[in-house]
């Protein structure tokens, strides 16, 4: 039975420390966008952990939410690219093809989550930092989008791997980067269609909500609402 | 895979070097180390793969396979982190390839402070050096000082033995929010003079006085696992926490109950609770516990601190107060923490002395073992143990430093050894450190990098980046088991750059006489081998039938710890359920006698007329205190709160702001009796409208290109109070005036939420 | 006073061989203006995207602005032309060239914007479905590539639609003229000779054009409301999107028009053929456009003010009270409050009245496309993730450009084109509307370009 | 229709006019790094006072060295390689050393890798030690150098590609499928074009995974 890979987000468990928007950037090759960039809006963070305040002082609240591609099963972002750049895999990804990409930026207007990313500029890194680039990614140049890709090249290298090992994967033998970051254990990532792993089990809680769940975008990414 | 590898072109002039290790390209491989981003011991794992480096071999440019640090993670098997790694000590991977880190010694060649160094060789600098010191031997061995950041393990026994038998002072240990307050507390309440490990895995309700411990605070990493299983772990059972703070921090920012609460007056809150506990019939407890000895009134139930009288002091309400106790004692297992803010007032060993009586209260009635402990010190033999005058106050010493040098005392410093180290940064303006280190004849430093101290050095000797180092550690919280970490550099070199403890040794040996005799090993790692090879006899996670063998595994995990290894969360689980040494069980007396904590109102420098709010700066999630401000994934994380990047900012509460007619964005001044800066006002609902907060961090004028020339440093227009029995800088009782300096467009406030600069973003949650 | 076919021919043709300095001004002015855009393009694909003020996440702003723009313009022409040849409204004669031309021009302009907004100009045949070993083709699920095929037939129908009736003017001056222009005339009227068969031919295939196109049209724009209308983002996602652009479209195109045809009259002398009732008659037609227009404004805005969710209410408050106000009640005073009292009052439905309505229009509806696009992107769903658009240079250097190149193609055509059709002019002469020139002499290749064997032209 | 020609020349001129301008522009120092990088003047940031300038460029980005690079790159136009050493694959492989032997990486991970210099002296430290070329090798590694060799087979870093060696010799496919019979060549030729159409028409044959995924990430 082919994967189908998905995640839950505990947001009873998140702090907001945001080790997985570090881990992210360390482990996908995406460049720091710097201060005039930053200032125009430009940074990519693949994942954000997005905070909204409720009420007023002294019974100020916050909310913390780390968004991510939501890897939609119904995804917006799909039907628009006139190139197929970005096309649905069968592991159930929303994969992004970057030497397929023409940069027409449909995708990223398509996408309510707003978690795809251009580039417009070619990413610059200040020698030696280029060292850090992970060479199991690709640099992507200039005009291209990008975005969260549940780090495929940990799932290919798992997958190559258990090949080699004549075996099944296991639930939990690899992990996304901002996964496997993550301190409170408020991030999941597993296969749906194994129905013991940890996030089939977690994805059936009574807390479990969808992101902007409305437009019927079928997303892969499971919220547990915060209070049980 | 392949192509990553091939992007020179094909025509490139390097030459290319034989590497000196044998690699398969494209294979991953995981070398264990030890994080140096904060103080908390976090075990890693390194990625290292197969790269090409341009480097220099002698006096060669060109360029060599050799492995590349890729990725950094939590080592999986650490007591402390057990696989998980926070933010800032991912970024460490970017101090190992900063484009400014140093790559050769360099000698100051233009005046002092200017900048201006020329590159010259080891032999040359060390050379150098040994001649400063070998003149100053001769003639004045007690005017060497060696300043730090607090050194970990044996670094700091190496140094303190270098200096001992140089006949100098022992090192100055600096950092700017240290916890010399927390430590004399614990060390006076509990017999401790360590930070706490909390076990919030077990926790039912925690309640936090100002202790960021989600964010910044003592051990973050093994505090969030915790907190994740406190919360989520156990089914049906859901742990809850209230933080009392006058500004939301990130972990106030979780908390189910958040209060705010008048700065320096934690204390008083903390025994407000204790009164109502006390006058509770059905709980029961011990009137004349060690907090009796501590607190003045306890015995008779703290008459003082009814609920309506603490409301009155605190602006808690005496309803707040009385629901805090019974949650307390009545939500199954609870804690009482201390940290941050609470402790950086004139009275803050009175702060933490109540919370740390309040917890003891709540504990003993219960018996479970303590969700606070403390971690067992590892029984090295030559342990550099804790002075026994209790924990030494960094304020304390820097200023007897700079005072020294500036009033020509006798011993004032001739010699200065700087390693990462830097009070210009730092320390408040009253004292006066970049006159006192102008004015030290002699500066060498071992940092890698040119920061506001170290560019008065006049000679630098770069230190290893710490994936390139020898590295132990021993984590003084967050494991319940003794932890002594340690790792063999991860890669190799990438610069000409010398591991400190070995220039120290090899100076030492140099030296000759009685240094030499003291520092009996070649290099650091014979150092650290004779360290650790007597933990074979004590039971732990390393099986081994020989010292070869068991030296081999220590470096291969990563380090020793006294539970096994291999369950590492469950390991954490049984060593609680075991350990029955709660921590007031096994008190040592306090140092001397001491007459009852009395409350007192903290200080406040400047009259409220005149600067009519409290100023509170805090470490910034990212950039800690400042030291991390140079690398560029910590600038580029939105502050969780702010939401702000690559900037430095004001917390304002909206009242305020409306009251004094400040917009978001808007730039403001804030000005003390010591000084003034200025930051964009970002409007907080968090923060209480008589205070106004600022992340430290920002505000370098000289820390490379990514960190220098950007934002304000508060630190820089504090007061120099301190708190009364310790020394410790108080560096929450300075109070400020504010006025609006106006222009959006001059503010230079970045935050990811609104999209760009000076748009003032008007917010309407919705999903 | 009526004309006689010596006088059309003499003032028509006047222009392709009389040029004064101000026209050379003009070329000058508008060269500039497109090598300054070329410049800024050779800028933008050396550097990236990067240097328009586009961000995250406002990832489409003055580009499509523009792209809807010029498509919505180039509406004025085909299709009015094709309308009023079928309704056989005579007084169409003088204007249909102008209008033809303005859509050709206005949709090559609109057809070269994407491909220099994306992302890698370089990989746009990405788009054309070609065979390899690849197996990859377009998607042609995507609204993107429904335009790229729409407005290539627009195109390739509209330029026929152009060229078809300009082979007799052509053959006319070829007959008329020496040198190299002869030769250069000779060659564009492909062989005409005016024979009844090629007059035939001529008319069946104008016929078929004019009843073809009007779909396509139509199609056109409904195609590019779809790269909006097809996505959830708020605002965008509106069955009304589709009629909607149409109605802006021939609005904004009938503007253009007049204006052009204000400007040709004015600097080609064409008082005598450009009457006020043509101005008259265009001018009805745009305030019922412009009432049209109104209408589905008010009807897109009713609908979701009705329906009251949060994330359109967001952008919907934005637009109208918050940051884009004072953009949207401008093209509401520019599309509908300025132009609905003069064009309805007959006294000052002028061609200056016309002109000043039609300016105010074109200024309206390039503000109508830049608040359909910008506003939904700043505010589109998550609250956190709004953005902030500002254009820079380049963005508006390109512009410029856009209309820079436009003005300098129609002046560029009017130096080798006559602007109003000679030969349908004469065929509205009283001396040939009765029976006329049914016997054309073989072989008098001199005649047979001027006069057209069918009463009142070809069209129907 | 010569006023066509006419045209056509202009549209020539008009075309080498825009390509000359982006020519230009790839070539006038008006570089990258300003548009994207931050820095303070070097005289702000006395830290790089100290910093050893290695390479020809500061920074790393995924630009194309010049125009006619980009041409090429574009129109898939590339040299053929020219090694250093003339290796004599056939001589080796007529030993009866194996692929593996050498490029050892190939069945265990993504790159086959080229040997060092070291490693070519294992052998050659007492074969054939008096040919000129092995004379070469050997003068390498007296200058600790290793040998500069031209990779001959690799992915434009625009392709995307993240090709790994392991799966496809565990799925019995044959060296000399993807880089020619190297009992005939001296030093490797690409002999083989590895485009997509290539790598494609294989999966589809053995019914290994076309989804674009699959190689691109």
């Amino acid at each position: 039975m082919p994967h189908k890979w998905a995640m839950v987000i505990d947001l009873d468990r998140c702090t907001g420390c945001e080790a997985c928007v570090v881990a992210c950037h360390a482990e996908n090759n995406i460049p720091t966008a710097g201060e005039d960039q930053a200032a125009r809006g430009r940074t990519k963070h693949w994942i954000r952990v997005e905070r909204y305040w409720e009420g007023e002082f002294p019974n100020a609240r916050i909310r913390f939410q780390p968004v991510l591609c939501q890897q939609c099963d119904a995804a917006p972002c799909e039907p628009v690219c006139p190139t197929y750049a970005s096309y649905h895999t069968s592991e159930g990804l929303n994969a992004q093809v970057y030497n397929r990409c023409v940069g027409t930026r449909f995708c990223a207007n398509a996408c309510p989550y707003n978690v795809r990313f251009f580039n417009f500029y070619n990413p610059v890194w200040e020698k030696p930092l280029n060292l850090q680039l992970n060479p199991d990614v690709s640099v992507r140049e200039v005009g291209i989008m990008e975005k969260c890709t549940f780090c495929v090249q940990r799932i290919h290298g798992a997958e190559i791997q258990a090949e080699a090992e004549k075996r099944e994967l296991k639930d939990g033998e690899f992990n996304p980067a901002c996964v496997q970051s993550c301190s409170p254990k408020a991030m999941v990532f597993g296969d749906l269609n194994d129905p013991a792993s940890e996030v089939s089990r977690l994805a059936k809680s009574g807390r479990n909500t969808k992101l902007l769940g409305e437009l019927g975008t079928l997303p892969n990414v499971n919220y547990l609402e915060r209070n049980s | 895979m392949a192509t990553l590898d091939s992007c020179g072109s094909p025509d490139h002039q390097l030459i290319r070097f034989i590497p000196d290790e044998d690699l398969v390209p494209g294979i991953a491989t995981w070398k264990p180390s030890l994080c140096t981003m904060c103080g908390a011991g976090c075990g890693l794992l390194v990625r290292v793969m197969q790269g090409e480096a341009e480097v220099v071999h002698n006096g060669q440019n060109g360029l060599v396979q050799m492995g590349l640090a890729k990725k950094l993670e939590g080592n999986p098997n650490h007591p402390v982190n057990l696989g998980k790694l926070c933010a800032r000590g991912q970024a460490g991977l970017q101090v190992l390839y900063h484009p400014d880190r140093l790559r050769n010694p360099l000698k100051r060649t233009g005046a002092r402070g200017s900048g201006q160094f020329q590159e010259v060789t080891w032999d040359a600098a060390l050379g150098e050096l040994l001649a400063q010191l070998s003149a100053l031997r001769t003639s004045d061995a007690g005017a060497l000082a060696f300043l730090s950041r607090p050194l970990q393990g044996q670094r700091r026994e190496l140094v303190e033995r270098f200096l001992k038998s140089f006949g100098a002072p022992p090192a100055i240990a600096y950092e700017p929010l240290d916890e010399a307050v927390l430590r004399q507390a614990n060390l006076l309440s509990f017999g401790h003079s360590q930070l706490p490990t909390l076990d919030l895995a077990r926790a039912d309700y925690l309640l936090s006085f100002g202790a960021d411990f989600l964010g910044t605070w003592n051990s973050p990493v093994s505090q969030s696992i915790g907190y994740g299983e406190m919360r989520q772990g156990r089914p049906g059972r859901r742990g809850r926490f209230a933080q009392i703070e006058s500004r939301m921090s990130q972990t106030g920012a979780n908390a189910d109950e958040w209060i705010p609460c008048r700065p320096g007056t934690e204390g008083v809150l903390a025994l407000g609770i204790a009164n109502v506990i006390l006058q509770d019939k059905e709980f029961v407890h011990d009137a004349h516990s060690r907090p009796a000895s501590l607190i003045a009134g306890w015995s008779d139930g703290l008459p003082d601190f009814t609920p309506e009288m603490v409301e009155k002091q605190t602006g808690v309400s005496a309803a707040a107060i009385a629901r805090l106790a019974h949650d307390l004692t009545h939500s199954g297992l609870g804690a009482v923490i201390i940290g941050g803010p609470p402790l950086a007032h004139t009275n803050g060993l009175f702060n933490a002395l109540a919370v740390n009586a309040l917890e003891s209260l709540v504990d003993a009635a219960r018996n479970q073992p303590a969700l606070l402990s403390f971690t067992p010190a590892v029984p090295f033999a030559s342990a550099a143990a804790p002075s026994a005058k209790g924990p030494q106050s960094s304020f304390a010493a820097i200023n007897a430093l700079s005072q020294s040098v500036l009033s020509g005392a006798a011993h004032e410093p001739k010699v200065l050894l700087l390693d990462n180290a830097n009070p210009v940064f730092s320390a408040p303006p009253a004292t006066r450190m970049p006159e006192a280190i102008a004015k030290i004849p002699y500066v060498a430093s071992f940092g890698s990098f040119i920061d506001e101290t170290s560019v008065w050095a006049d000679l630098v000797l770069p230190d290893h980046a710490p994936l390139e180092s020898w590295l132990d550690d021993v984590p003084a919280a967050g494991a319940v088991s003794m932890v002594a970490g340690l790792a063999p550099p991860a890669v190799r070199p990438l610069h000409n750059t010398r591991a400190m403890p070995d220039v120290i040794l090899d100076l030492g040996h140099q030296l000759g006489g009685s240094v030499a005799a003291a520092l009996p090993w070649k290099t650091y790692d014979e150092m650290l081998q004779a360290a650790f090879l007597p933990l074979r006899k004590h039971p732990g996670s390393i099986d081994a039938k020989d010292d070869d063998e068991f030296w081999s595994k220590v470096q291969q995990q990563g380090g020793w710890w006294s539970v096994p290894a291999a369950n590492g969360a469950a390991g954490r689980a049984a060593a609680n359920a075991g350990s029955g040494s709660a921590a007031p069980a096994a008190p040592a007396a306090p140092p001397g006698a001491r007459a009852a904590a009395k409350f007192a109102e903290p200080q406040f420098d400047g009259a409220p007329n005149d600067f009519p709010f409290y100023f509170l700066p805090y470490a910034s999630q990212a950039l800690g205190d400042g030291s991390l401000a140079h690398l560029p994934w910590l600038q580029e994380m939105p502050d969780v709160l702010t939401t702000a990047m690559w900037s430095s900012w004001v917390e304002l509460n909206p009242q305020t702001a409306e009251r004094l007619k400040i917009l978001p964005g808007e730039l403001v001044e804030i000005t003390s009796q010591h000084g003034s800066v200025r930051a964009p006002a970002v409007l907080s609902p968090g923060i209480a409208p008589d205070l106004v907060a600022m992340p430290i961090g920002q505000g370098h004028i000289n820390f490379g290109r990514y960190a220098s020339h950007r934002g304000a440093n508060p630190l820089a227009i504090l007061a120099p109070l301190t708190e009364a029995e310790t020394g410790s800088l108080a560096w929450a009782a300075t109070r400020v005036k504010l006025a609006r300096v106006g222009g959006v467009d001059q503010a230079n406030l970045i935050l990811y939420a609104g999209g760009m600069s000076g748009f003032p973003h008007e917010e309407e949650p919705h999903r | 006073m009526e004309k006689t076919s010596e006088q059309i021919q003499r003032d028509l043709v006047r222009p392709l061989y009389r040029t004064g300095t101000a026209y050379w001004i003009a070329v000058a002015f508008c060269s500039s203006l497109v090598l300054a855009g070329v410049s800024a393009f050779c800028y933008q694909l050396y550097h990236g995207i990067g240097v328009w003020g586009l961000n995250s996440p406002v990832f489409w702003a003055f580009d499509i602005t523009n792209f809807v723009f010029w498509i919505g313009i180039s509406h004025a022409g085909t299709l009015i032309s094709a309308i009023l040849r079928l309704a056989n409204a005579t007084w169409r004669r003088p204007v249909t060239r102008c209008a033809e031309a303005i859509t050709v021009f206005a949709l090559s302009i609109g057809a070269i914007i994407p491909l220099c907004h994306i992302g890698r100009p370089w990989l746009g045949y990405y788009l054309i479905p070609y065979p390899s070993e690849r197996h990859i083709w377009p998607n042609f699920r995507s609204p993107l590539l429904w335009d790229f095929f729409a407005i290539l037939t627009y195109l390739t129908g509209s330029v026929s639609f152009l060229i078809l009736p300009i082979i007799p003017d052509f053959a006319s001056i070829r007959d008329t003229t020496t040198g190299w222009r002869k030769r250069f005339y000779g060659a564009l009227s492909l062989g005409w000779e005016g024979t009844p068969r090629q007059w035939h031919r001529l008319e069946t295939a104008m016929h078929i054009m004019a009843i073809v196109i009007i779909p396509v049209a139509v199609s056109v724009h409904t195609i590019v409301s779809w790269d909006f209308a097809m996505t959830l983002v708020p605002m965008w996602h509106t069955g009304i999107f589709g009629p909607y652009f149409v109605v802006g479209a021939i609005f904004s195109g009938i503007a253009a028009l007049i204006l052009a045809m204000a400007l040709l009259r004015k600097f080609l002398h064409l008082e005598e053929y450009l009457h006020p009732i043509h101005f008259q008659n265009l001018g009805k037609l745009l305030l019922t456009m412009s009432l049209l227009w109104f209408y589905f404004t008010f009807a897109e805005r009713l609908t979701t003010w009705y329906g009251n969710g949060t994330p359109e209410m967001t952008v919907f408050w934005f637009t109208i009270r918050q940051k884009f106000a004072p953009f949207f009640w401008t093209m509401v005073f520019c599309n509908f409050i300025i132009p609905v009292p003069i064009l309805a009052i007959k006294r000052l439905r002028t061609i200056t009245g016309t002109v000043i309505a039609s300016s105010t229009i074109v200024i309206g509806m390039w503000l109508e496309r830049f608040l359909i696009v910008v506003p939904s992107l700043e505010r589109k769903f998550l609250s956190y993730s709004w953005g902030t658009y500002r254009p820079t240079w380049v963005e508006d250097t390109l512009m410029a450009s856009s209309f820079g190149l436009m003005a300098l193609l129609y002046l560029l055509f009017s130096k080798f084109v006559p602007m109003i059709s000679i030969w349908e002019l004469k065929a509205g002469l009283p001396e040939h509307t009765p029976v006329v020139a049914v016997e054309v002499p073989a072989g008098a290749t001199n005649l047979s370009a001027r006069e057209s064997p069918f009463p009142g032209g070809v069209s129907s | 229709m010569r006023a066509l020609n006419d045209r056509g020349k202009w549209l020539v001129i008009a075309v080498l006019g825009v390509g000359l301008f982006i020519f230009a522009a790839k070539t006038v120092p008006f570089g990258h790094a300003q548009t994207q990088v931050t820095t303070p003047s070097p005289s702000q940031a006395p830290g790089r006072v100290g910093a050893t300038q290695t390479g020809d460029s500061d920074v790393f980005t995924t630009d194309h060295h010049s125009a006619i690079a980009a041409m090429r790159d574009f129109l898939g136009l590339r040299s053929q390689p020219v090694q250093p050493i003339a290796f004599p694959h056939k001589t080796h492989l007529a030993n009866n050393l194996k692929c593996l032997d050498c490029h050892a990486g190939a069945d265990v991970g993504p790159d086959a890798a080229i040997p060092s210099v070291k490693f070519c002296m294992t052998c050659h430290l007492v074969i054939a030690t008096d040919k000129p070329e092995i004379k070469k090798v050997a003068a390498f590694q007296a200058r600790h150098e290793d040998i500069p060799w031209v990779r001959v087979y690799n992915y434009s870093q625009y392709a995307h590609v993240r090709f790994n060696h392991a799966p496809h010799i565990r799925a019995n496919v044959a060296c000399a499928t993807c880089h020619g019979d190297l009992t005939k060549q001296t030093t490797a030729q690409r002999v083989v074009n590895l485009d997509m159409g290539y790598c494609l028409t294989c999966h589809e044959q053995r019914q290994a995974p076309i989804d674009c995924q699959t190689c691109h990430f």
